[in-house]
């Protein structure tokens, strides 16, 4: 065992499972003060479906042996097998719980998709699915020795495993479960701007542990990683910044925004580019999200915080932006600006095939869900909150 | 002089605050209440039993009008806070006997 | 009509809301205010001096009622709001001219 | 006796409760408001154009005073909660009918 | 040196100094908001006097020597020969400063028990007095080398040294001071639920450190603990979430209780039970500490934050429980199930020593010090708030 | 390249990266509700600033060549040869990136000066020039190989370069920018301290990487630097403490603040005294920094949060605490008490030298920008708050 490949894993796994409730500390600011309580818990509850998902079949169907390239098998379920011991390397039982919190932090975004009008018991049915249907099969595919990563494309830190799988499937479950009641004709304002901060606070950090610990190795691929997630992250943030200044006011919630974007653009890449391609990523993704949420807004959709603009399209750009920018000094890949144009080719299958099937299966799932037991809160418990009907407590006294 | 005192709805609020300042009436005290109508609030059905939600956050209005626009403004903040629910509020009209302006010190005394 | 401003403390709120319920006195409007009553709130002793604690969180209930139903409201809240210690409140009444229901348009008149 | 509603700033608070503490008038309810003037508020100029913040903090005072203190009470708050400047605040006086101590249940009633 | 060990251990010392307030908030939200800053400052004081109290003498009387199994020696007072150097392994000096910050968290804990009465002057003689006379010999008897680890009890990371002390105490506690003023009469509600989850996500996080560290190496055990006790504490939170649906409404305190249970019962087993273990433990914790806290409400008992319901009985608990369960493959010991009773019966005679021990001193303790100068503030005072009364601070203007 | 050392300078980096929006979050409580969200914008806005520049120049400036003794070269714009491979120790892209969260963490330290009354506009103006002309000198001077450094002056972990060039910085700015409306005639409460508490916390956390990723090895330093870090900490706290009781009650901020003058004073001794050394500091830091901030408040001077009691009087009080006490046995040099008196003279040379620079330069930038574009926004906007008038937004609804 390389104990220090294991003292960073050991970290950046409880960076990553800080980011969970951090997620929803980010949201819950940006509600009303009736779903301040609602939106956390989904959070909370997005760790404890995944733990108990990952622990019984989810990591096995990820991430032991292969199906057709589509699935894993059943031989780790239980975490059989899962062994803290290791040749070289980090522990599988390290691994595995590594892997398990993206699992968490992945769902706790998709609950941006139904913020505010989702059933607790629907959100606990459809998490599980969601998991076992989407989730698991996109990491599988990239990361578990499936047909993605068979045919070349690249997901460093979960551009498209985590992040367009989230930003697209909330996008799907937004358009399922239906707008807010009164969506778009009185102003839904955030009811604790300091609260969604603290939460931004934690996930730019809880990213460190996100983006350098799927280096897996306290190496120079972590270095590059934390390095070019910082600086894309800063740039992000200001390029939205400008383009929030252009409109009107450059808001705290933008700026924060800026910086998750250029974060989830990042992730994709962020063992494969160096600094330079950092600093492009960055300013193109606080732009491009930029739009995106405007588009949505205008659109009158409403994917309530904005994880489709955020996190779907900074995913799918980042993921893109992989094959165009890697350097093979870094990683070993070559991107079209170093001559090779295969990477891109793969990347843009990658991102067209998971915008594709997360979009389309959480659309299913959902509708399935929907059928079954209805997603939505009635409208007298929309009206009231969330906090008190789905969990019997009010936020602030 | 009049208080008129309006309960509302919070979603409501901006509706009604942009008809009455197109009717001219544009100072008013803005206080965030919780109240309960004779309904005791909202029921909710849960796992067989209800329970009710009795205290509903509202917006309280306070505006203090002259005698004659008393009606004008009543009826602009009924026509806008309207949803035809339950719990859309209530006004009430309170006398008031003098108002005076701290930055001038001026007094107008009403008729009451 | 009548507009019974009740200022009490909140750890009564509950008792005297349900001793109204009773009553089938259910609408309010509540607030969370501040107050000091003539003492100037409650004196702590501190190291040999003492320091004024001078506003001290109440809750303010308005209850809007018909003249006939004052007296009882009224009391009602005094016997379950009472500790008998400086700083149970005081209710005051306020004459109401008119009161609309927003949701039907319904207009009563008080008999100020 | 009268309620004197009384609406400022909240950087004038202290100042006016000090001067009304010296002339005797100690009890009263606050409350936090929000309110806007006949100005709309206050006008910022942003890049060319004008974005009007309307509903700005106030502080806003309840005291119950008997008929002959009510003019002394406004006159100190006007005199200590005066800047000169747009939004100083306004205040209301309105009749009290009946008010009650409810520690003692001691009513006393208006002469209205 | 060990650097791997050494970098790991550096950062779960900062992962549990960060519990320490991390306490504090989530008991904070919990209170009225009259007395938020008083609750966070009782946690930031413990941090103070652990400090101290280590520095000048706790930690030589608790890991330095022996006088009779019972106590340390004076050997290390003012961190005598405590040596930033070490052959293998970590540092002596950054082991002394990693079991300091468990002193800070156990008090920190403590304070539950006297939530909204407490004067800070008694807290600061009371904590000086707790921390010698229970927390110490505890930290002592099992892992400076005292009689009850020569009896062969196990305390992986702190069941009976930190949960069990601080459980038991606060309620000895509680039982001194007396109920709030009006507690049964009138509900006492949370003034501000986000608050408590902020710090409930800071323990969940700083508990990798608190368990994980305690492996004391970057190795096997150190990835054991952390798996077990994230696994633990989800089906922790899933089942105590159920207990509270039966009832009513699953609340979002309810579940982060849960998880707290889970986390404070797989505590002392972390190097010694398996996933499965971490299961049993999980789920057995959520029902064990919500009928636990059921039950002290029924009695009517204000131990206010629940510390005895949640740490108290979840320390014994999982302290119980490594004596069925514990793995040989894992820590080497081996559990009932493994075939062996002998464990089992030392740890049933620590958890019952430890569990009187601390009610019993602790309620002397507290007895003394309230005849010595009240423990309690004055009925004013209480009324007004502990943060006027004892900071002249007001929480939220 | 040791991995051992990166693996815990990749979570140093994190840790410090989590103190700058911790900064805003500690200034946010202790303003009114009205620039709320301004205050942690702008700490938030100093990272994206110290990113970018630190890419674009400033980490070339600081740290690579030397021209005079006075500031680097250009030979590292754009992180040109910035390598993440390294022979032994850590890569310098992570030091790189370390150094850059220093960056970040001053200029939020830097805001306190003008608290609730600056543009955003100027601000980032102001951000960029006062990190290239007063931290990026100051950052080669000490550690860049620049002349203090030359002369035998030790800063250890930013006792000069952090705490007394934004303490200093921030006074020089209060006095440029002008006290705030209505300061001294009518009370600015704090709006919400368990906020200010949320953000103390994460920084007492964050100090751990901070002072211990400062000796850029898992070693013995590191261990040396955590431990005192965190007794200065304890013993400062306890002594304010002790200070603000004598005077009246000991409010929460008050602690909190001792804390951080602890921190403050203790981070350039860091890695050359011992713990007696730190209690010695600890304990002065919390009464002089009382006593700094006591005098600020006497002469009505507007610097808002106390950066420089804090920070600039306990970064300095340190710097020269460090001539007095440093332990060969730690670091290697002696101070006075060990019969060297040398140092202490290199150490007042660079305390006057950087607090006079800081203080100069400063109040010389913030004029010549207030000349071109004015730093404080307009009476209506300050009386509005910044919130609104900077950022569109309210911090509650
Ligand atoms: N008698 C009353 N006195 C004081 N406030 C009242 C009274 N009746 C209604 N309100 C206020 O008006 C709000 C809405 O009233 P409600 O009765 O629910 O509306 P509706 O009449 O449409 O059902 C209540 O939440 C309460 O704040
Ligand atoms: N004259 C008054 N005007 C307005 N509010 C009052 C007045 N007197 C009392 N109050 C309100 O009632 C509350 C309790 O009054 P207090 O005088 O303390 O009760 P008690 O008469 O039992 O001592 C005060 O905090 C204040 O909010
Ligand atoms: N007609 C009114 N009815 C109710 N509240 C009012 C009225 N006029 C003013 N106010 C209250 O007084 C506050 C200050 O009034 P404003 O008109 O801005 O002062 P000024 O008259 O000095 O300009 C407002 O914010 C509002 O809360």
């Amino acid at each position: 065992m390389n104990t220090a490949d294991t003292a960073w894993i050991l970290v950046s796994t409880a960076m990553v499972a800080l980011m969970i409730p951090g997620v929803g500390l980010f949201y819950a600011g940006m509600v009303r003060k009736k779903n301040v309580v609602s939106m956390i818990t989904l959070s909370v509850v997005s760790a404890l479906i995944a733990g108990v998902i990952w622990v019984l079949y989810g990591y096995s169907l990820g991430f032991s042996g292969d199906v057709s390239g589509f699935i894993g098998d059943f031989a780790k379920i239980l975490l059989n097998n899962v062994s803290i011991d290791s040749g070289n390397g980090i522990p599988e039982m390290l691994f595995m719980l590594f892997q398990m919190m993206f699992a968490g932090v992945t769902l706790a975004i998709l609950t941006s998709g139904f913020a505010e009008r989702i059933r607790l018991s629907s959100f606990i049915v459809l998490g599980v699915l969601w998991l076992t249907f989407v989730y698991i099969p996109f990491a599988h595919w990239l990361w578990g020795g499936g047909w993605l990563s068979r045919i070349g494309s690249l997901d460093f830190a979960g551009g498209m495993v985590v992040h367009v799988s989230s930003g697209f499937g909330a996008l799907a479950l937004a358009l399922v479960v239906g707008k807010r009641y009164g969506y778009g004709e009185h102003s839904i304002e955030p009811n604790n701007i300091p609260l969604t901060l603290v939460g931004g606070a934690l996930l730019w950090f809880g990213w460190f542990g996100f983006n350098g610990g799927s280096a897996l190795h306290a190496d120079r691929i972590a270095v590059n990683a934390i390095a070019v997630t910082f600086i894309a992250s800063c740039f992000a943030g200001l390029s939205w910044m400008v383009m929030s200044w252009l409109k009107g006011k450059p808001g705290s919630l933008g700026i924060a925004s800026g910086i998750i974007a250029g974060l989830a653009s990042i992730t994709p890449a962020a063992g494969f580019v160096g600094t330079e391609g950092a600093i492009i990523i960055g300013i193109i993704a606080g732009i491009i999200c930029f739009i995106a949420l405007d588009f949505r807004i205008r659109k009158g959709i409403d994917e309530s915080l904005d994880a489709w603009a955020i996190h779907g399209i900074g995913g799918a750009f980042g993921s893109l932006a992989v094959g165009f920018l890697a350097d093979p000094s870094i990683g070993g890949y070559s991107g079209v600006i170093y001559g090779n144009s295969g990477l891109f080719v793969s990347q843009i299958i990658a991102v067209v095939v998971t915008i594709i099937y997360a979009f389309a299966v959480t659309f299913a799932i959902a509708k399935i869900v929907n059928y079954a037991i209805p997603l939505r809160v009635s409208a007298e418990e929309e009206y009231v909150g969330l906090d008190i009907s789905q969990h019997g407590e009010v936020g602030y006294v | 002089m009049k208080m008129i005192i309006a309960i509302i709805r919070p979603e409501k609020f901006e509706a009604v605050e942009d008809a009455l300042a197109e009717k001219g009436c544009i100072a008013m005290t803005v206080t965030e209440v919780k109240g309960r109508g004779e309904q005791k609030g909202i029921k909710l059905q849960y796992r067989g039993s209800f329970v009710e939600v009795d205290l509903l956050h509202k917006i309280k209005m306070e505006i203090v009008v002259e005698d004659e626009m008393v009606d004008e403004v009543v009826e602009t903040i009924c026509r806008n806070a309207r949803t035809g629910k339950f719990g859309d509020g209530r006004i009430f009209v309170v006398p008031v006997e003098k108002s005076v302006r701290i930055r001038t010190g001026e007094v107008v005394n009403g008729e009451n």
